[in-house]
């Protein structure tokens, strides 16, 4: 099933289409890119085996995060033309980038294979879930990220709540 | 023939280096959280690759791809909200614009 | 009890601080009342003090243990007279700035953390706390000066804050030095060799160290190249804190060579020894040409300290015990003639406004007390026999001779007892120019001392005579110190 | 005595100060009572650190909290409830939700200090970060201080995904996340980039170089108030992980990393104090004192192999002092101006303001008695005790330089004459040479009490705590 | 030797220091009403002393009073005050006692109307108690106190009256030259002790065979230049003609009898020492000579009679000094001893003669024997003896000094010594003839008082009957001196007489003619050896240069090198400027590193620099910190860019160093 074939299309649709987001002018095309990748993403994550992953991978990214950048674009965007934006192409941040690229490439390539297990039975479902609200498993992290999760909507709240002109009641 | 992880590595690295370049070079910061989103999703494949060849029993990686999911949608949605706010004041969500605070 | 000394001053910043606005006037009672209190102190100390006893009223507190640091106070016969007229002068200090009616609260509390620090010093027994209390003595000079000084005053203070923080910076390093290799910070563990340098440490580590310490010392006694923040200090600072800048502050740098720098590093001393007595030399000489051409009168006394302090430094270039009894004389003897000369010039000043030497004449015809007062200073300071100067001077010149005999340079004994004579020069200048001939017009009609005036003068005046006429009074306490010193040195009596 | 699980009750009370500030509205609370009771909630949590007894492991040695990292969790706390009892009293409008998101970072910060686990690890840092991007940003009407927000969170979401992603590496390279056992030596070159691009993460939080870009300009942006939490609670739990992580990874350690950390250390001592030197901006000089002082830290942490677990204890008394010092500065200045010349005349105005203001400017310099000295003093000594000496001169001649910027505020509160009343400058008004006034809210005067007391009882402990210090160092030793 | 130790002998000090002490303390009008207590205070130590004198009878070198004082212990060894009263000791106690009396009876009448007369008297009473203590003690560091303290006395009696110039300079200048002599002592105590351990005379002399020759000779030198200094000789001879300022009696009995004698007094005792240094008393003997000779002929072209006395003490100093030279301390002390009682006698005579007359100058005196009989009787007396006539002490302790001299077989000093004893005589009859005869030029001339008489007189019949010969003199102190031969004294007496005519000659004015040959002699002379103006131009105007030059040195440089540094940032700056224009962007751009972006910011930063934003008090450190601040751009993305660039630097030197 890891074939070289599905993971070559995969891999090439992905970056194709990340490439196409960060050239495009046109935002909203950029975000149908973005949206393009997370799809594929979770594709090569199913692929890779972590189906559930794979599906709120999709779920959170291509759905709920790819519609809030639109509603985001429509709001800030007022006619057509603002739409088309220069590429921005930066020199320095190429550099940057290929040269991060470049030294990741090297490591990989050159130290010795990480893999440690080869063949693959994953945990059933029902365990995943079970370790991760078990005491000693990810319980505390699960909490944590609910909290991150208020204090974001604390934030929403607070910076969209309309303010009259006279300043704040205390 | 099988994939290894290096591929898989590889290929995270490639778009994690792609939204490193978008965070970095675009003006508009809808673009930055767009590249933001990139690297995102670039740091769960490399997090799912490593559990299926390092950690498949314990699934480390999938809790911290997971976490690291929820994580990075929480940033853009907070993100977003900024955007749109200073939008409303500055009328611009250019980042070139929001110079006023400099020296 | 030598906590109780250090720490009453405190007690008094604490007091004044708290001050309400409406009492302001109250802060200068508060201070005349603790520094009466830190004199009687003294006082006591002196009565149970046993001479020859070596290191007394000791109190030891771990502090930090980790990294060894301990509350360690204790008075020996070099800290103990330096100590008392520390004690003194603070007090007289407080009755002269009876007339400060600027932000007095603040002025008496800084007034009274500088006593503290003071005191703090010459107890300290532990480099950390030696450190801590040199440190602190810099923070209230410098705002009394920035506060209540004359027309240059933030230029002045600024300089004298930063040269005496370059001059700790190295005294830090120092410190941290000797802590590397020895592991303690106790000076009296480092000075009597308990704990001394091991064996293997190389002579540059102790030259390296030596030359931190003297930079440090050098700049506070002041050594003739970084004397130059004293004369602006001096000038620009209100009659009380040059007193005390003078009177105890100057002794910082000599006690503190006395006590770390000669018993710790004796070898390196030794190196040094022809340095530190050209330099020595060179301050006489210099500090008292360089005051003959004064105009202003209280940086023509500044000027006299650099010389006075160079006797001290000549005494302690020595390395015999006579020449540390002698630095402990002129240090204790220059306090006192000095400080009586600066409250005189902050008397004039208060009355005339003006310090210039050329509108000030004739001050003999006008204020008689005041003029013998003044005469009676300027030969004490001049080194009169009878009077404690020539004690100072006296043992200096004698040490210099015999301590030089070693790197046979005794002829500097002769360019020392020049520097005598143009002390004199300048002295008989000034009383020429101010003291005698027909009073100017500035002075005419000036009332000559209140009682409060003399009776801040009068308590010096006697000290002076005491000493002069007997030496024992002081160098009892000092010679047995000063004799562990010197053997340390191994240069003899 | 609180053991075991019991220990995570300060946690509890917390998050029920959050919950009361939430529904403040519903409860029929003002936004002052509000938050003197979220400060009651951070007292009270502060004594439950206290009370826990010695660290165990929780959560299947994901979460520890050690004696130092109680020791932080209590300052912390104490912090925040001294800056909640400020805000009460001073800072006009609706706190409400600052009240909740300062409690919340709290618990993120004490979370922080527990952490042994790299996910957790990372999930508190957001959640202590979090809070503060709208903390900076506080009054949406204000462009100035969106605009300070917007450039914090762009610039941390970057470094937290960079982050990320090294820990992902870390993890490749280790086969687990828990910090304690992650040895990257088997991973070669991968674990090793993990490892820095991880610290470059905390690197970013703590704004040490070349990831300080942001503080100027986000502390000058928002308000004072705002800059006095995020400036003070994040940073601290941000700079007391940077501690924590080599002593936690030290066997494993790579050696190429603490010269990592000297680099980086050197830079931010150097450019954090000479940068300052030009500044006339408050908070832009505090912004640069905090890069100075990461700086410090890190000379501290570089001696970490050689000092071992005094320097913990030094570095976390050293962040605690510095922190509390910045602290009492920032909410001192806030009511008076942006800029330096603005604090002219205060010892007429203010004199109890401006004696605070000198000692807590003292104790940043370091010198002695007060707290600072002693921190630095430990932080230099333990340094000193590896072949580090040179980083320590470089951070004693850079101490004297931002002495200077220091002075300049005892200088303008005593000794600078009271500007005339037309030249006073009030709210928005934007000075003409291009120093932008970075806007100055209107403080609340009515009530001073709670105010008052905060920066009294910040003082008193930077005063008394200096001294005391032996006795604390002791405490941590004996309560390994 | 008399068993019990003669204590009543500290009286004699004690009772001036006490009326010292109880006048100080009193205000002005109290202390001039009990002025009288000084007088009669010294009345009484003269007695105690002649009594002393008379009943002791020591005869040899034996000490009646031996004291030890411990004035401090230095590193075990202990430093004692000796007093230590021998036969000499007591004969000058005497002297001085005798002469302090007279002295201050005097000065009762001269100075009763001036309204701080109390001061005078109290200085006096100190000054008398220091010469006392002096004379009494047994150890050098107890005479360089009291030396100091006289000199101090001698500080405020000539600047007594300080409203005018005049005194007050003189009295800055006699401390001054004092105290240059001073110094000499100074070094020579240190020397001592350095070599000794300690300052006991008689210890001194018996360990100083023991030193080094070089130590013995820097003592000796020493003492010499301290005794030259104090008895004005000829080098610094300069302060005691101006010391005339002071009021007449007070320079009597300081400036003719007691404190320049002090100097001969220390060289005798420590003569031992000198003659173990044989070209130190070689010099001594010189000095002695040229003084003796100048003064005198100084003495001859005075017009003023103070200067005139003045000089001749100065010369019959050098004749001490002579004395000492040729090493027969006897002949210098008798000399001592008879010049203090004839010249306090001339002293306090022209004072007389100047009240009466209200000048001081002797070519506007004349006739006055008529007017002024006693005076007169008594003038006359004191002046013969200074000429060394026959009876008068004068004449024995010049012959001794001439026998001496002679003993020595110094011929070339000896034929010097004649020349100055002709000279002595003819200033001395000029001056005896310009004052007491020729026509009365000033008015209504009147007797002194019995006040002023009295004294004269006591002072006259010591001069007349205190001849006693040198041999009883030398018993006395225990000394053995070469015996007057008949042959000296008949060569002293022509040379007294060879004196006496020429002074008749040019009181007639036969030597007028000469004036105009010898015109530049004169003019030498009138400018007193151009000694003052030498002072003047090489040592004191020079100082006042010297001064100016270092205090602007110390201003200006010692005090620049501190802003110097802040001057050498600016000049550095300059430097560093074009050295980033140059070397380092050119460096940064060069690289193709991820830095790229600086490019940007350093455009930036040479914007701010070309805009003037520095200006050019900022140091380095601004400098630097504008540069730093300027790369806060506002951006963002320069920020984002910085940092990544940053991160990638750090991972490529981490992996460069994994790999090494």
């Amino acid at each position: 099933m890891l074939n070289l074939t599905v993971f070559l299309v995969l891999s090439t649709i992905v970056i194709f289409s990340a490439i196409k987001m960060l050239s495009v002018r046109n935002v909203l095309h950029a975000t149908y890119w973005l949206l393009l990748t997370a799809i594929t993403a979770a594709g090569i994550i199913w692929f890779l085996g972590a189906e559930f992953i794979a599906i709120t991978q999709l779920l959170i990214y291509a759905g709920a995060v790819g519609i809030l950048t639109i509603f985001a674009l429509m709001v800030t965007v007022r006619t057509e033309g603002e739409l088309i934006r220069s590429r921005d192409l930066s020199l320095a941040a190429a550099i940057c980038a290929s040269a991060f690229f470049g030294l990741m490439a090297y490591a990989i390539t050159t130290s010795p294979s990480l893999m440690r297990v080869t063949e693959y039975d994953p945990p059933t479902f029902a365990e995943f879930g079970a370790t991760l609200f078990a005491l000693d498993g990810w319980v505390l992290p699960f909490e944590l990220v609910a909290l991150v999760l208020t204090v974001a909507l604390i934030a929403a709240v607070w910076w969209t709540r309309e303010v009259r002109k006279g300043g704040d009641e205390s | 023939m099988s994939v290894g992880l290096e591929a898989f590595m590889l290929l995270a690295a490639v778009l994690f280096a792609l939204g490193l370049y978008g965070a970095i070079s675009k003006k508009s910061t809808i673009q930055m959280l767009m590249s933001f989103e990139l690297m995102a999703i670039a740091i769960s494949i490399n997090l799912i690759a490593i559990n299926r060849w390092v950690t498949p029993r314990e699934m480390t990686g999938q809790y911290f791809a997971l976490f690291e999911m929820a994580l990075a949608a929480a940033e853009i949605a907070i993100g977003l909200t900024l955007i749109v706010a200073l939008y409303r004041r500055a009328q611009s969500e250019e980042v070139d614009d929001f110079t006023e605070l400099k020296g | 009890m030598l906590t109780l000394i250090m720490f009453l001053p405190l007690v008094g910043v604490l007091l004044c601080a708290l001050l309400p606005k409406r009492f302001e006037g109250a802060a200068k009672y508060i201070a005349l009342f603790t520094t009466a209190a830190n004199a009687s102190l003294a006082a006591f100390l002196v009565g149970g003090f046993t001479r020859g006893g070596g290191m007394q009223f000791e109190t030891v507190i771990d502090w930090i243990p980790q990294i060894g640091m301990q509350y360690h106070v204790g008075v020996d016969g070099i800290s103990m007279p330096i100590l008392v007229l520390s004690c003194v002068l603070a007090f007289l200090a407080v009755i002269a700035s009876w007339k400060i009616d600027e932000k007095p609260k603040f002025y008496f509390a800084m007034l009274l953390l500088l006593a503290t620090g003071m005191n703090g010093v010459f107890t300290a027994l532990d480099f950390v706390l030696f450190y801590v209390f040199w440190e602190i003595v810099l923070v209230p000079m410098y705002f009394i000066i920035n506060q209540w000084g004359g027309e240059r005053r933030q230029y002045a203070a600024v300089k004298f804050f930063l040269y005496t923080f370059f001059g700790s910076v190295f005294m830090l390093v120092g410190i941290i030095a000797l802590y590397l290799q020895t592991g303690t910070f106790n000076m009296v563990e480092l000075a009597n060799g308990a704990a001394a340098l091991p064996a293997f440490v190389p002579f540059g580590f102790q030259w390296w160290v030596f030359a931190a310490f003297l930079l440090g010392f050098a700049i506070k006694v002041p050594m003739w190249p970084f004397h130059t923040w004293l004369p602006d200090a001096h000038v620009e600072a209100p009659t009380a804190a040059s007193v005390l800048l003078a009177g105890i502050m100057l002794k910082m740098g000599t006690y503190g060579l006395i006590r770390i720098a000669l018993p710790i590093l004796p070898e390196a001393f030794l190196w040094f020894q022809p340095l530190i007595a050209v330099l020595a030399v060179i301050s006489i000489i210099y500090g008292a040409i360089v005051a003959f051409a004064q105009t202003d009168v209280k940086k023509l006394v500044a000027y006299s300290s650099v010389s006075h302090m160079g006797f001290a430094m000549l005494g302690i270039a020595a390395g015999t015990a006579t020449g540390i009894n002698a630095a402990m004389a002129v240090n204790i003897s220059h306090g006192l003639t000095t400080g009586m000369l600066f409250f005189l010039v902050g008397m004039i000043y208060e009355r005339t406004h003006t310090r210039k030497i050329k509108d000030l004449r004739g001050v003999a015809a006008q204020m008689p007390i005041y003029a013998g007062l003044f005469v009676f200073a300027s030969f004490a300071s001049m080194g009169l026999p009878m009077l404690s100067g020539f004690m100072g001077e006296f043992l200096a010149l004698v040490a210099a001779w015999q301590g030089f005999a070693a790197i046979n340079m005794q002829y500097l004994t002769v360019f020392a007892a020049i520097g005598i004579l143009l002390g004199g020069a300048y002295m008989l200048w000034l009383l020429q120019r101010v003291i005698f001939g027909e009073p100017s017009e500035v002075v005419e009609g000036q009332k000559d001392l209140n009682f409060r005036e003399i009776f801040v003068l009068v308590p010096l005046a006697v000290f002076v005579v005491a000493f002069g006429v007997r030496w024992s009074l002081l160098l009892d306490y000092v010679d047995p110190a000063a004799k562990a010193i010197a053997r340390a040195i191994g240069l003899g009596a | 005595m609180l053991s075991g699980y019991w220990t995570l009750i300060p946690y509890a009370i917390l998050f029920f100060g959050v919950l009361i500030a939430l529904f403040a509205d519903w409860a029929g609370l003002s936004s002052r009572l509000a938050a003197l009771f979220g400060a009651a909630c951070a007292l009270v949590a502060g004594l439950g650190f206290t009370l826990s007894e010695a660290s165990q492991l929780l959560f299947g040695g994901r979460f520890m909290l050690s004696v130092s990292g109680r020791l932080v969790s209590v300052g912390l706390c104490i912090i925040t409830a001294l800056w909640l009892m400020w805000i009460a009293d001073r800072v006009k409008g609706r706190t409400r939700e600052a009240t909740a998101l300062a409690l919340l970072s709290v618990m993120g910060a004490c979370m922080l200090v527990g952490a042994r686990e790299f996910i957790t690890l990372l999930v508190a840092l957001e959640l202590t970060a979090m809070p503060s991007y709208v903390l900076l940003g506080y009054w949406a009407h204000r462009r100035r201080s969106l605009e300070s927000a917007m450039k914090y969170f762009l610039f941390s979401v970057l470094t937290t995904l960079v982050m990320t992603y090294g820990v992902s590496l870390v993890y490749a390279a280790s086969g687990t996340t828990m910090i304690v056992g992650a040895d990257v030596s088997g991973g070669g070159l991968i674990g090793l980039i993990g490892l820095v691009m991880l610290m470059v993460g905390i690197f970013a939080k703590v704004s040490a170089v070349p990831f300080h870009f942001w503080a100027p300009d986000a502390y000058a942006g928002a308000s004072a108030w705002g800059v006095a939490f995020v400036a003070t609670v994040p940073k601290a739990a941000a700079m007391v992980t940077l501690l924590r992580l080599p002593a936690l990874m030290a066997d494993t350690l790579p050696e190429s990393l603490i010269t990592v950390f000297v680099i980086i250390g050197i830079m931010s001592m150097v450019v954090g104090s000479f940068a300052a030197l030009t500044q006339d901006t408050i908070r832009r000089i505090m912004a640069y004192s905090g890069v100075v002082n990461v700086g410090f830290l890190l000379t501290g942490i570089a001696a970490l192999q050689t000092a071992g677990s005094f320097a913990i204890f030094a570095g976390v008394l050293f962040i605690l002092f510095y922190v509390l010092a910045v602290f009492g500065v920032l909410l001192v200045t806030a009511t008076e101006g942006d800029r330096v010349s603005d604090l002219a005349g205060l010892s007429e105005r203010r004199p109890v303001a401006a004696w605070i203001l000198v000692l807590l400017s003292l104790s940043l310099i370091g010198v002695p008695p007060l707290a600072g000295f002693f921190g630095k003093l430990y932080i230099f000594t333990s340094a000193l005790t590896s072949s580090y000496v040179y980083m320590v001169v470089i951070a004693v001649l850079c101490s004297v330089v931002s002495a200077f910027y220091y002075l300049r505020f005892m200088k303008a509160a005593f000794f600078d004459a009271v500007p005339s009343k037309d030249g006073a400058r009030t709210g928005e008004e934007i000075a003409g040479n291009g120093a932008v006034s970075e806007g100055l809210d209107e403080y609340d005067t009515k009530h001073r009490l709670f105010a008052r007391t905060a920066l009294v009882v910040a003082t008193t402990l930077i005063v008394v705590l200096g001294p005391l210090s032996g006795y604390l160092i002791d405490w941590m030793m004996a309560g390994i | 030797m008399s068993s019990t130790m003669s204590y009543y002998l500290l009286l004699i000090p004690l009772i001036p220091t006490l009326v010292f002490a109880a006048l100080l303390f009193l205000p002005r009008d109290l202390r001039n009403r009990l002025m009288y207590v000084s007088p009669i205070a010294m009345g009484t130590s003269a007695l105690i002393s002649i009594i002393a004198g008379l009943t002791e009878f020591p005869g040899g070198p034996y000490s009646i009073l031996r004291l030890d004082y411990r004035l401090a212990t230095l590193g075990e060894m202990p430093l004692n005050l000796t007093i230590d009263v021998g036969p000499l000791s007591l004969i000058m106690l005497v002297m001085v006692t005798v002469i302090g009396t007279c002295v201050q009876v005097y000065s009762l009448s001269y100075m009763k109307d001036d309204e701080r007369r109390g001061w005078y008297f109290t200085v006096m009473s100190l000054f008398t108690a220091a010469m006392l203590l002096l004379v009494m003690s047994g150890d050098l560091l107890l005479i360089f106190a009291m030396w100091e303290i006289m000199g101090l006395c001698s500080y405020m009696l000539i600047g007594f009256w300080y409203k005018e110039k005049a005194p007050r300079r003189a009295s800055q200048k006699a401390f001054l030259v004092t105290r240059a002599g001073d110094g000499g002592f100074f070094v020579a105590l240190a020397a001592i002790y350095a070599a000794c351990g300690t300052f006991n005379i008689n210890d001194i002399l018996a360990s100083a065979p023991g030193w080094a020759p070089w130590v013995a000779a820097v003592a000796a030198l020493g003492l010499l230049w301290a005794a030259m200094g104090k008895s004005a000789q000829l080098p610094l001879s300069v302060w005691l003609p101006d010391a005339m300022a002071g009021p007449t009696p007070g320079s009597a009995l300081i400036h003719a009898a007691t404190m320049v004698a002090a100097g001969v007094f220390m060289v005798a005792r420590m003569l031992p020492l000198f003659e173990l240094t044989p070209f130190v008393l070689t010099i001594t003997l010189w000095i002695g000579v040229a003084t003796a000779l100048f003064g005198a002929i100084l003495a001859c072209f005075q017009n003023d009679i103070k200067k005139v006395l003045a000089y001749s003490t100065i010369s019959q100093l050098g004749v001490m000094f002579v004395a000492l030279g040729v090493g027969s301390a006897l002949a210098a002390l008798f000399h001592l001893y008879t010049h203090a009682f004839f010249k306090a006698l001339l002293f306090l005579g022209a004072g007389s003669i100047i009240h009466a007359t209200h000048t001081q100058d002797t070519r506007k005196m004349g006739g006055l024997a008529q007017k002024m009989p006693l005076t007169t009787v008594c003038f006359t007396i004191g002046a013969f003896a200074l000429a060394g006539v026959a009876p008068l002490t004068g004449f024995f302790s010049k012959d001794e000094v001439f026998a001496v001299i002679k003993y020595a077989s110094n011929y070339p000093a000896l034929v010097l010594a004649c020349a100055m004893g002709v000279t002595t005589s003819l200033y001395v009859t000029k001056m005896w003839l310009r004052v007491f005869f020729g026509k009365a030029k000033t008015p209504h001339v009147h007797e002194g008082g019995i006040l002023e008489l009295a004294p004269l007189g006591v002072l006259a019949a010591a001069t007349l009957f205190g001849g006693i010969s040198t041999r009883a003199f030398g018993d006395y102190i225990g000394d053995i001196g070469v015996w007057p031969s008949w042959y000296m004294a008949t060569i002293s007496t022509c040379v007294t007489l060879a004196g006496a005519t020429l002074g008749y000659l040019a009181v007639r004015g036969k030597f007028d003619r000469f004036k105009e040959p010898l015109r530049f002699v004169g003019a030498i002379m009138d400018n007193k050896l151009y000694l003052d103006a030498f002072y003047d131009n090489v040592i004191i105007k020079p100082y006042f240069i010297v001064s100016d030059l270092l205090w602007k040195f110390d201003e200006v440089v010692v005090d620049g090198i501190v802003n110097g540094v802040v001057a050498l940032y600016r000049r550095l700056t300059r430097l560093t400027w074009r050295f980033d224009e140059v070397v380092v962007d050119g460096a940064v751009n060069g690289t193709a590193a991820a830095y790229l972006e600086v490019t940007e910011a350093s455009r930036i930063i040479d914007e701010s620099i070309i805009d003037g934003a520095v200006n050019s008090s900022a140091t380095l450190s601004q400098r630097f910190g504008t540069l730093l601040r300027k790369a806060q751009t506002g951006k963002l993305q320069t920020y984002q860019r910085l940092a990544i660039g940053g991160l990638v630097l750090v991972l490529v030197l981490v992996v460069v160093l994994k790999g090494m």
